[in-house]
């Protein structure tokens, strides 16, 4: 759809600062290397924080990059750690999420991040095929973020109440306050209970 | 007085109410010496609040127990739910109809009171047949409760006590073999005129005997390591999870019923009773026979009270310490353990059994 | 990396029960052990000095008021927002003291950033006392003022 | 009219043995698995929308409350990876505070899960004798830091206090007492029949299966996989200590209680190294008052009891942090359950999730 919003790359940090520069290092990856050679023009941009290559994949190409640093006898990134959603609206506003993978290669000793752009209500291929632990991760991420993953076996929503209709780690969901039941089910007389405190 | 009455009616009747009344009070401190003793094996104190060092501790939650809302869930089959805790206790206390707790005997009037309510002469048959009824309570309680987990724990816990039935016969039937009867009364006097226990019988001592039906024992009451029918870190309670009140401490009493005559058993057939421990010395027999020789036939009965209640409760100790020390098995492993193992070893031990008696004889 | 060691098995063992008698043996030494538990309200636990048990205010040992300056490092610092300082101009001396300081316990985690924070050291004017028993009847009873902070936490109706 | 039907059962959330308020929806064919699904959430607390809301010191204490039985372990990642936006060094002191600190916390942690497992398989004594041993280290933490079980013992940037006096001391006392009690552990359970037929042969899930998962710690080891972040990544002092990380083969129930045990051996190892080691110096780094990390992120994990701990920050520049979450192997490890328990007994899920050693706080964060 709008392919175009999904190569907005981070906005480069203003002033250079000595810990910042470093932090920003680029650090060797030789699983970074062998997906260059191999799907280069699944990369869309890499960046590096804290000695970890960060790497902006395309929406499409992400299940077959996955399934290459997980195969590749080079890169051999057999345990997918973390799979995450952020919500990047205060950061760079269009596409609204990312969803980070982030991978370990337990023999290489290597990790490495990936990173996809997503828009409200937009689809991201499911990576449950390639690593069956992503299952509820990607579930955590539909639940939090109302990210949909394509693919997926069984997207349900895990933490919350399957009746609720919002999705709490947005950004503009509130910490506070009860000024929404979000489908949760109440009783008049709740009301009136609970109240000592506001 | 009529003599008749006198001795059909007012003994049994004062005997059963004795024994029925001991058993109560005896379960309820086996209760605490159960936490007591597990207590301690924790490096625990126990219960010590009611009561000096938690002394009337059960006695509180007896009370507590028959003075509590008894629930009845809507959706349980009434009459069999009702009907359950009944079953499961009947069985249990008419158990002891036949247990022999001691020797002599002393005059009320012109009747002979023995230490035992009847002594048939089928005994070990008839505690056969009464002790499998308690199978029906558990069942029909899982059955009515009309809940899943105490539907499992009641599958559980027939086919549990049903296999088990099996090898606790056949330990018995060696001790039938040797004694000649199945009076338990008999089987006692047999021990005595032998001058040995059954578990030192000689050419073949029943120490697998003793194994086999201890093992079975502990199966056929439901306690740990072989707790399935109420496993509460699987099944929740099993079979009684939906039993509250009353009704709940029916399925308690008659499970520590269930273990006492179980320990009277093992008492009864491998430690021969009433009898002392003499450790093979004939001489201290006599002495240790009777504490109180000035009372006659009631010293004698004290006396065997005295040794019947110490090897009961050298039993009940090994119950409770096992349970403070053991897993618990599974449900598959239990069966295979009883059918694959159990059985074999008990037809093994009669047939045993049986060609030493052939030696013996010469 | 190593690989784990497993327990020699021989037929011997197993046949005569020997690892179930070696169980029953380890809970039987046990049972002539002293016992390790407390009885609770008849025996105290003996605190560590450190202890973090309810925050309080310390009174100030002199006699120029209160040792709290009423900066709000404290209600900053707290992670659960459960302390609530209004400042007043001390009185007879420059700077503030506090006109009423609230700490909601039924909020409070016992963290101990608000002692990290507090400025009057070496001596903290807030800091973690070694009371532990809060339990209260009603929710409004959490809410602790000066007094109650100054004076400790008294627990309504508390048998023994 | 005489056909059979899978039942449907609820094990949870409030069951004896489900270690908290997990949920599994069983399908069982009389006493079989047939399928399982487990429903969490039911401890949902929002540590990570709280993480977003607090400053960086103050995430602190609600890492505390996740993992409860490890609260030391979520301190110190969490701490780690803010250390590693702001680009701080530790002072060498407070790595090995921090070592012994973190082994400590293991060993407690998995004197609680064996305890509780064995008493899953109905070892009730062990649990207490796990319980009293446990007692120890809340007194060396409570000692330390004052708190017993949520410990907020980490600062960004190097520990908030010194050892009190007597500490290093108690704290071998410790470790000389351990050995004997360990060995009635396994005099209890490491040979006896029944905890063998318990535990072998249940919920094996072999190393391949187990990383496709996402398993990491012993649940991982316990299947043949060496990966330990402690060896594999170092991160405090690790690197100068001497460790063993043991593994299993055939990746059952059985093999990672070897792995647990021997791994609360090992940490007792580690703790005694460390102290002999403790070097002297500041045990705070040179970390502003406000923690302001630049603008980027961190994706931080150590080695927990339970697994490997994840913390990913993303910083915009300000006090709080623009996302935090936490990657809790609870979760991870939990997945796997319905693939380790299938063709099972239900007295077997009982033992799988001992076996898993889940805490709900960590699995609904």
């Amino acid at each position: 759809m709008d392919d175009v919003d999904n190569k907005t790359p981070i906005p480069p940090p203003k002033k250079a600062d000595p810990v910042e520069e470093a932090l920003r290092a680029p650090a060797p990856s030789r699983a970074l290397d062998r997906l260059g050679e191999a799907l280069g023009d699944a990369i869309e941009d890499v960046a590096y924080h804290c000695g970890v290559p960060i790497v902006r994949v395309g929406r499409d190409r992400i299940v077959e990059v996955a399934r290459f640093l997980k195969e590749d006898s080079g890169s051999r990134m057999l345990l997918l750690a973390d799979l995450c959603g952020v919500d990047m609206i205060g950061l760079r506003g269009a596409p609204r999420f990312d969803v980070v993978y982030h991978l370990t290669g337990p023999d290489t000793r290597e990790r490495i991040t990936l990173k996809v752009a997503v828009e409200e209500g937009g689809e991201v291929p499911s990576v449950t095929p390639v690593w069956r632990g992503a299952n509820w991760h990607e579930r955590e991420a539909f639940d939090m973020f109302g990210i949909r993953f394509a693919g997926h076996p069984d997207l349900r929503r895990i933490l919350m109440p399957e009746e609720f209709d919002a999705h709490p780690l947005r950004k503009d969901f509130p910490l506070e306050g009860r000024e929404k039941d979000h489908g949760f089910w109440r009783r008049p007389e709740d009301e009136t209970r609970n109240t000592y405190r506001d | 007085m009529s003599e008749t009455l006198l001795r059909f009616v007012v003994v049994p009747v004062a005997q059963i109410a004795v024994v029925i009344a001991a058993l109560l009070l005896i379960v309820v401190y086996l209760v605490l010496l159960e936490r007591k003793i597990n207590a301690f094996m924790q490096v625990r104190l126990g219960p010590r609040r009611v009561g000096w060092h938690g002394l009337l501790q059960t006695v509180a939650d007896v009370i507590k127990l028959f003075t509590k809302e008894d629930i009845t869930p809507r959706h349980v089959d009434r009459l069999v739910f009702l009907l359950a805790p009944v079953v499961i206790i009947l069985p249990a206390l008419a158990a002891f109809a036949v247990i022999p707790f001691s020797g002599g005997s002393f005059r009320v009037g012109s009747v002979g009171v023995r230490a035992w309510i009847s002594d048939v002469n089928v005994g070990l048959l008839y505690l056969l047949a009464i002790t499998s009824l308690g199978v029906f309570g558990v069942v029909m309680a899982g059955w009515s409760s009309n809940s899943k987990y105490p539907m499992l724990g009641g599958l559980r816990s027939a086919a549990q006590m049903v296999s088990y039935e099996v090898p606790l016969g056949l330990s018995v039937v060696s001790i039938l073999m040797l004694a000649g009867t199945a009076s338990l009364v008999g089987i006692v006097q047999a021990q005595e005129s032998a001058g040995r226990w059954f578990l030192f019988w000689t050419p073949y001592p029943q120490i697998l005997g003793l194994f086999l039906y201890f093992v079975s024992g502990v199966a056929e009451t439901n306690r740990l390591p072989f707790d399935l029918p109420e496993a509460e870190n699987e099944l929740v309670a099993g079979f009684h999870t939906e039993y509250s009140g009353m009704k709940f401490a029916f399925f308690f009493l008659a499970e520590y019923i269930n273990m006492v005559l179980v320990g009277c058993l093992v008492a009864v057939l491998f430690f021969g009773g009433w009898l002392p421990v003499t450790f093979g010395i004939p001489g201290l027999r006599e002495p240790l026979s009777n504490f109180f020789p000035f009372w006659g036939g009631a010293g004698a009965m004290l006396t065997g009270f005295f040794w019947f209640g110490l090897k009961v409760f050298l039993v009940l100790f090994l119950y409770l310490w096992m349970r403070a020390t053991y897993p618990r098995y599974r449900y598959d492993q239990l069966m295979r353990l009883g059918w694959k193992v159990f059985i074999p070893l008990g037809l093994g031990h009669v047939m045993v059994t049986a060609l030493a008696i052939l030696v013996r004889r010469g | 990396m190593s690989k784990i060691v497993r327990p020699e098995d021989s037929v011997l063992r197993r046949f005569l029960l020997l690892e179930l008698f070696a169980g029953l043996w380890v809970t039987l030494k046990h049972q002539f052990r002293p016992h390790v538990t407390q009885e609770y309200p008849r025996e105290r636990p003996e605190l560590r000095p450190r202890f973090r048990g309810v925050p309080r205010l310390r009174d100030h040992p002199g006699a120029e008021g209160p040792l709290c300056v009423a900066c709000n490092q404290c209600a900053l610092a707290c992670p659960d927002h459960c302390i609530t300082v209004v400042a007043e101009d001390r009185k007879g001396g420059k700077g503030k003291q506090p006109k009423s300081f609230h700490i909601d316990y039924e909020r409070c985690c016992h963290c101990g950033l608000c002692v990290d924070a507090c400025p009057t050291k070496p001596i903290t004017a807030i800091y973690m006392s070694h009371d532990y028993e809060m339990a209260q009847y009603a929710r409004d009873d959490f809410m602790t003022d000066l007094r109650g902070l100054y004076e400790g936490h008294v627990p309504r109706e508390y048998k023994r | 009219m005489f056909g059979t039907t899978e039942m449907q059962i609820n094990m949870g959330p409030q069951h004896p043995s489900t270690h908290g308020v997990l949920r599994l929806e069983l399908k069982l064919d009389g006493e079989r698995i047939v399928d399982t699904r487990p429903v969490i959430g039911y401890l949902h607390r929002g540590c990570e929308k709280l993480g977003e809301d607090r400053t960086y010191a103050q995430a602190i204490v609600y890492t505390d409350r996740m993992d409860y039985c490890a609260a030391f372990a979520e301190n110190l990642v969490y701490a780690e990876a803010v250390e590693r936006l702001l680009g701080v060094e530790v002072p060498p002191r407070a790595q090995y505070m921090r070592v012994v600190l973190a082994e400590l916390q293991r060993i407690a942690s998995h004197l609680i899960w064996l305890g509780t497992h064995a008493m899953d398989i109905g070892a009730l004594t062990v649990f207490v004798y796990g319980m009293r041993e446990r007692e120890f280290i809340l007194d060396l933490f409570e000692s330390y830091c004052g708190a017993r079980l949520t410990y907020n013992a980490v600062r960004v940037g190097g520990m908030p206090e010194e050892f009190p006096e007597g500490w290093v001391e108690e704290a071998r006392r410790f470790c000389d007492v351990l050995p004997s009690r360990l060995d009635e552990y396994h005099q209890l359970l490491t040979a006896n029949r029944i905890w063998l037929a318990r535990t072998r042969g249940v919920g094996t899930i072999d190393g391949k299966t187990a990383l496709d998962w996402g398993m990491t710690g012993p649940c991982l080891r316990g299947s043949g996989v060496a990966y330990d972040v402690r060896k594999a990544i170092p991160y405090e002092a690790y690197a100068d200590l001497d460790f063993d990380v043991p593994i299993g083969e055939a990746g059952d129930t059985y093999d990672r209680y070897l792995c647990r045990m021997e791994e609360i051996r090992q940490s007792r190892r580690i703790v005694l190294q460390a102290l002999d080691k403790l070097p002297g110096g500041e045990i705070r780094g040179k970390v502003p008052r406000r923690i302001k990390p630049p603008k980027g992120e961190v994706y931080h994990v150590n080695e927990g009891p339970r697994g490997e701990l994840g913390v990913y920050l993303v910083s915009d520049g300000s006090e709080h942090a623009y996302r935090c979450r936490f990657r809790s192997p609870n979760f991870v490890n939990l997945q796997a359950l319905p693939d380790m328990v299938r063709g099972h007994l239900v007295a077997d899920v009982v033992a799988v999730i001992g076996t898993l050693d889940i805490v709900l706080g960590c699995v609904d964060r």
